[in-house]
């Protein structure tokens, strides 16, 4: 019962406020609505006029009209792309885990989309994009609530949300874009602390990650921030997002403690196996398709197309290379090809070329991805071997190659490769300056979700608790946290 | 009447139940169990850890027969079953004291077959 | 045999006409031939020509040719992914019924959009957007060969499928975005009869719903029909798709009766545990990604793409609420928060911002998803109570949330919000006029679906029988009805 | 140890040429650099200028460039859904293969496109489209490294990629929708050898194939070569991806022989069940929806969106009307509809109208679908009676099929139908000539991918062996290759 | 004491344990099994090859019981499975020699129930 | 000659195998079981509806041993699986008339180990 009351909690507000909202909702649009021409009317041709010369001015509205549309569209698939990169992490994490948990983690990474949801619109966004100051957004908190002109940009935009005005789409497409980076930050902590993690406590810090923590770094970085000022760059969210998810979960790790039966008596590591090598597979593949969004994505308009289809090939080639390097590591270092190391490696060189896939050559992608696919391997074995117990592989893939990656913008980057001036990167000739900012920006962003995340996790367990009880570890938390199986008619075999 | 219960490798099902047939012993339950014998096990692997797995896959059956067929299951059943290697299998023979057929309700040698 | 020479009258039929509706078809594409020039030739710059002013018609063509381009783009991506909900709705249906008759169910949902295709084509899209009288298409009637001349719009457009001249895209994509829709009441129906109806029947009644009964009140709606004049909006078809899929449910539901098994002895309920939770989530997941092109994409363009950006982010917004006040729901009455609830919860919210999501604001749209998570969850044990066996929930999520959204358009509508002149709802001052009229488009439909439904199931039991005998139940419907089963290398409970 | 030297060859030479490559590249970027402008700047409106009129000159390049951003758009986004195949081919052929032998399928299928995307961008792209003579491009070989200024296209086109200078994109968005096709061969060849192929053997034939074989007869069709002079026609590849992909596996298969325990004693077809239904109509699914991608994203272009949409309606009839059949050929020979068959119909549809779909007529289309839906069930049980063995049906829907599509232009096509200046087919009174150039184009694909991929398998046969032992194959592939379990929490049937 | 074994239809599995329930019995360890006997088998199909399917899908009881329990616990199974129809399953009684109840180490009699 | 049963908890597995390793008990065969006992079942509850579940997850073991074995193999089974609980397990000792290797044919007390 205890832990319902917190959810209430929650629950009025969210009943209370979204009608406050929907006024409040109401002001920002009507500040926009000139703008809103109704879809149905959207393509009439204007009525045959008598042949008189066009200006300049009318060929610019006419062109902007067109580009915020295909800019919408484009910002609107990519964004539905990353969405669906939720269904890859909820396959992937409860593959790799046992049966006995595998309705508490699809539950986890189906509601925490939804916590996400609320999160960032009720505050996230605000904390992120509002105008503030150097470490946080002040203005049109709430409700994604502040004044906004959008799709008007550069000095025609008049609003409060100044840091994402280079993108000439509509409010809702820019919100909607960045509700799904930070949803993806809060599914990266579900994995790391999986198969013994209590619900609520997991849905708590959800919240407060993706309302309070992500937006946070965010804004340093995206919004306009000191480390933007500090000429740190991240396209995409290697440190945005992967690390900090990476960040958040190892905090909750440490406080967790390893699941029973992971190390033997002797201390050595104790394979447990994933239960569903095809549905983890099938989220590995999904989390691919999804980052053809994410990554080309996040230009937000489509321009002339160039750099959206560099960006999807550097994706690519990293990817692909990780794949390459992690088999050939596992398979020496195992003996064997190890599937569930060659699908971590997959999302390791993803990782990897977040932050750097506008700002590097193809070549240099497949460098990236290369020594991400190693790393991840390595990784692996290194957190187990530190007795920090990660099911699914999170920190080796998000927190190490968010690391990674961010870093190899400041070795790999061409200024202006697809047109941001990012000056080169140290392999090309651009010396140290664009490294240092680089990790800059990675020990100013760890430090602080590490530690920040150390405190609500340690808060939770004090009010909440954190970790189910051994009897209901032993039997599955799919009993104990919700009172039925994934897969009740099937024998299982008893001992897993 | 006995209980004849067998432990062979799954591959040899089969084969088993072809051989058991032509000994005319039609009538058997099967199950999937594990076991560890004289068979060495294999090593698994999974994400750099590794384990030694002894209690390998094999088929048991479990035959009630009347007392003149039990060497002819038995023999039926190595005939099936053996392929000279280690883990082949085992054949226990347990005493029967009564059978009952739940259909009709008949009871002893009448109601194996 | 009996049921073969049903399939095979179909089938000599679909062989037949195709050589007919080829020829037709030239006809059709001989009257829009002008306008399609090849797509290799399309992107060439025409050859530079000496400075020339250029006149507001030449401004228009170029813009307007674009603008059907950029248009084609978003309603064939959009109706992608609503084909793509065709998996959502078969991992869910299958996951939330028992192994033993998942080939049976999989069979279902995968030949039913081959049914719904064949369907529509032949004749239901003439029944819905031909030219005729308020209750029913009369022009254009069969494989869509009707005089036509789109992308042409408003005056310009002269053909028989005046009713969606507002849009202007090629024929094709209007009928393809159409027929997706169609195919996605026929899946509906599947989950509710699962687990004991016939192959066959199931495959009549499925063309009977999308040839006729669909698009009959589709075209009351959408197709310029008499609920149209009278003020009812359903942007995208809580009552055109769901609820007619749920009335269609109901019906056969009705006749069917329940599983043995599902009620004790003594009355009570017993549950039958879905097989496969991995899969009912994952189904769950594409469904609500299907659903970015469903709302969305109804707006069969792209404009300035403020609407688009809009129903985005109302269409998440609502499920993500859903998905919270069902988990909490679930979370009370049954002491542990139950993921099939969950999912369940997400789809009731899809399926009730669904007529409102253009029409409403935001914070709005998550009061409709808070409601709809609470009405399903409450509806699935109703209908348990009333032994209405459904085992997916089809009719609380599909019915129930079908009718909550179209009158949540009379409570909550704000006009013109993305441009649609529907004046405002109840609670924005609109007085009672948009609800009367909401609330008549429910019971119109939902009398005539059901009435109607009644009569075809009614009939393809006499002619085919409706329910596999009681051995075949318990044996498995994929023993019965298809002589494989889904997960042979499995060892099953085998009282499952 | 023997086959981690192979392994390591390969990576070695990653690692070294991704160095040369990033120059190479900077080199191609530099030359296309003055038209790739920042992607952030690319809305900004241009700053207000007195009324001046405009000249044709800006309009057409407002025009264009508008293009190049839509066009860049459509390719990427199909080029995304032909990506995702590959996860629905890695579903398909685990599902219908045995559990144990699931990690190796799966694993086969997510290196693959790696393997692929390797192979391709270093030799494969150079070879299909540098240009050369008839039979082989020749320019441009190495890592897309060749002089080009996409997206100029016609004369304006300065480049060694000519053959393909049609598509107003860059040069990026080429090489990835032409990558994602070359994956696609190489991943039929997974299922048909599947369940008795050493890991690193196929990885080494995927290799070559996506490398060599597949751009060779790809420039012959697409590339200016031979057969493109014929007046042949295969609009997205019956003959360039599938049949190829079909002969190379035809060429394992032959020198692999039959699974262990696939046929009895008397010489009949033992079934051997596939494991896992659902996530095998899971895949079909996700095919359905990529194939989407797969013949509509062919175009490479938006133009006025007519073909687009023409195809879309095609290839969704033609997948549509082959389930149809072939659910009744399968009801009619096995009494009972078989799911497997039903799956195998759908996408022996989609193969078969991939070579047509641009250039035949919906209701064409139709007849090509009922055909092969009936020919892939009859062709199944053709390759189980001449005993050769494909476990999941590749060659019957992708080389069979393959070769029906291709020569069904010749039999349907309607000259322009959605531009393309084909002729008529031999049924719209065009006579044998298109009939025999697809033919021709049948039988030089085919024997050259036939006898090089013998020779290619032959050698790697005698390197690196092909078939596993017989223990290993009794135990699985999964315990042998890569040492752990794809459901080891389930008890399996230990027989199967 | 007897060990009581009992193979049924698996549908019958609720029905024999509220029996064994009525009869006092309540101690009981069930397992799947597949099992073949006089009734016939099923024909599966896959990709236009058949297969005879003659192991079909059987429940297994083992019971412990003292000595005056084994009649009321055979009329108890016997009343929960029956149908009348073939397949309805066997029942065998082997001799028990002993029982440990591991929690407690009792032995014997004591330890069945 | 007898044959050993045993019931536990699944969590015991590996202590108990470890235990008659310890007593040089080395081949076994193992299934997973159901059971119901004295120990309490839980509560399942989907889509608003409950099932109390009193069948629980149990692990099989089956011994085949020389008379002499008889009693370590039956204290290793009750060292490794006792914990003091409710549900801990039984033991059950049925005579073993017969026993044959099927590889090399021998019966009897060579053929056990
Ligand atoms: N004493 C025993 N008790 C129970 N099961 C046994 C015994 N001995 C062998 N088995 C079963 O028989 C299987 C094969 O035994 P193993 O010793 O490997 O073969 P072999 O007798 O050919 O050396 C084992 O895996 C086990 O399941
Ligand atoms: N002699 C036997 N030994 C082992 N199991 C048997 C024997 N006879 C029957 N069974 C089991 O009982 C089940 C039902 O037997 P069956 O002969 O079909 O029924 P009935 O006795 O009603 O004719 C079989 O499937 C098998 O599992
Ligand atoms: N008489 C019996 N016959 C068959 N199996 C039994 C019997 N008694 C106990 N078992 C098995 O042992 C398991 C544990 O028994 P239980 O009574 O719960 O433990 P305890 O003996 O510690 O009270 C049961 O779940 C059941 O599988």
């Amino acid at each position: 019962m205890k832990k319902l009351i917190g959810i209430l909690i929650i629950m009025i507000g969210l009943f209370y406020i979204p009608g406050m909202a929907a006024l409040a909702e109401e002001a920002v649009q009507g500040q926009a609505a000139p703008a809103a021409v109704g879809t149905v009317a959207s393509t009439t041709p204007a009525t045959p006029e008598p042949a008189k010369a066009v200006t300049q001015q009318a060929l610019d509205a006419v062109k902007s009209s067109l580009q915020v549309g295909i800019d919408t569209t484009w910002v609107l698939f990519t964004a539905f792309l990353v969405f669906f990169m939720n269904l890859g992490f909820g396959m992937v994490e409860s593959g790799l885990c046992r049966a006995k948990n595998t309705v508490n983690i699809l539950a986890k990474n189906f509601i925490v989309f939804a916590i996400s949801s609320a999160a960032f619109w009720m505050i996230g966004w605000g904390l992120m994009f509002g105008d503030g100051n150097p470490f946080v957004g002040l203005q049109g908190l709430f409700f994604v609530g502040g004044a906004d002109n959008s799709p008007a940009i550069g000095d025609a935009y008049k609003g409060v949300y100044t840091a994402i005005n280079w993108t000439g789409v509509p409010l809702w497409a820019k919100f909607f874009f960045q509700l799904v980076f930070a949803g993806t930050a809060a599914t990266i902590v579900s994995g790391a602390v999986a198969e013994r993690i209590k619900f609520h406590s997991f849905i708590f810090f959800s919240f407060l990650l993706v309302g309070i923590l992500y937006p946070i770094t965010g804004h340093w970085i995206w919004g306009g921030g000191f480390l933007s000022s500090l000429g740190m760059f991240d396209f995409a969210g290697s440190t945005v997002v992967h690390s900090v998810g990476g960040w958040a979960a190892l905090a909750g790790v440490l406080l967790l403690g390893a699941r029973l039966g992971k190390y033997r008596a002797d201390g050595s590591v104790n394979p447990i196996f994933g239960h569903n090598m095809s549905t983890a597979t099938l989220g590995a593949f999904v989390l691919w398709f999804g980052w053809f969004g994410f990554n080309p994505g996040s230009t937000m308009g489509v321009g002339d197309g160039s750099a959206i289809a560099h960006i999807a090939v550097t994706t690519n080639t990293a990817a692909a290379m990780a794949i390459l390097s992690s088999t050939v590591t596992s398979w020496l270092i195992q003996k064997k090809p190890d599937l569930s190391m060659i699908l971590n490696g997959a999302l390791a060189g993803l990782v990897a070329i977040t932050a750097p896939c506008a700002f590097v050559s193809v070549g240099s992608s497949a460098m990236i991805g290369l020594i991400a696919g190693v790393f991840v391997v390595f990784a692996v074995m290194m957190f187990d071997k530190l007795k920090i117990d990660d099911p699914v592989g999170a920190l080796s893939v998000h927190l190490v190659n968010g690391i990674w990656g961010t870093l190899a913008v400041g070795l790999f980057a061409v200024d202006k490769i697809t047109g941001t001036a990012t000056g080169n990167g140290l392999f090309f000739g651009g010396g140290l300056k664009l490294l240092v900012a680089q990790a800059a920006g990675v020990a100013a962003v760890g430090a602080f979700t590490f530690i920040a995340s150390l405190v609500f996790w340690y808060l939770i367990k004090q009010v909440a608790g954190l970790r189910v009880s051994r009897e209901e570890e032993i039997a599955g938390l799919d009993l104990g946290e919700h009172g039925s199986k994934a897969y009740p008619d099937f024998q299982g075999f008893l001992t897993k | 009447m006995k209980l004849v219960i067998a432990i062979i490798q799954p591959e040899k099902l089969t084969d088993v139940k072809q051989a058991l047939s032509d000994a005319k012993v039609g009538k058997m339950t099967v199950s999937n169990v594990i076991g560890c014998g004289s068979q060495g096990g294999h090593t698994e692997s999974y994400r750099g850890a590794f384990a030694e797995v002894n209690l390998l896959d094999k088929v048991r059956f479990e035959i009630a027969v009347n007392d003149d067929f039990v060497k002819p299951a038995v023999d039926a059943i190595v005939k099936g079953a053996r392929t000279g290697k280690i883990g082949d299998g085992k054949i226990f023979v347990v005493p029967l004291e009564e059978c009952i057929r739940v259909r009709t309700g008949e009871t002893g040698e009448e109601a194996i077959g």
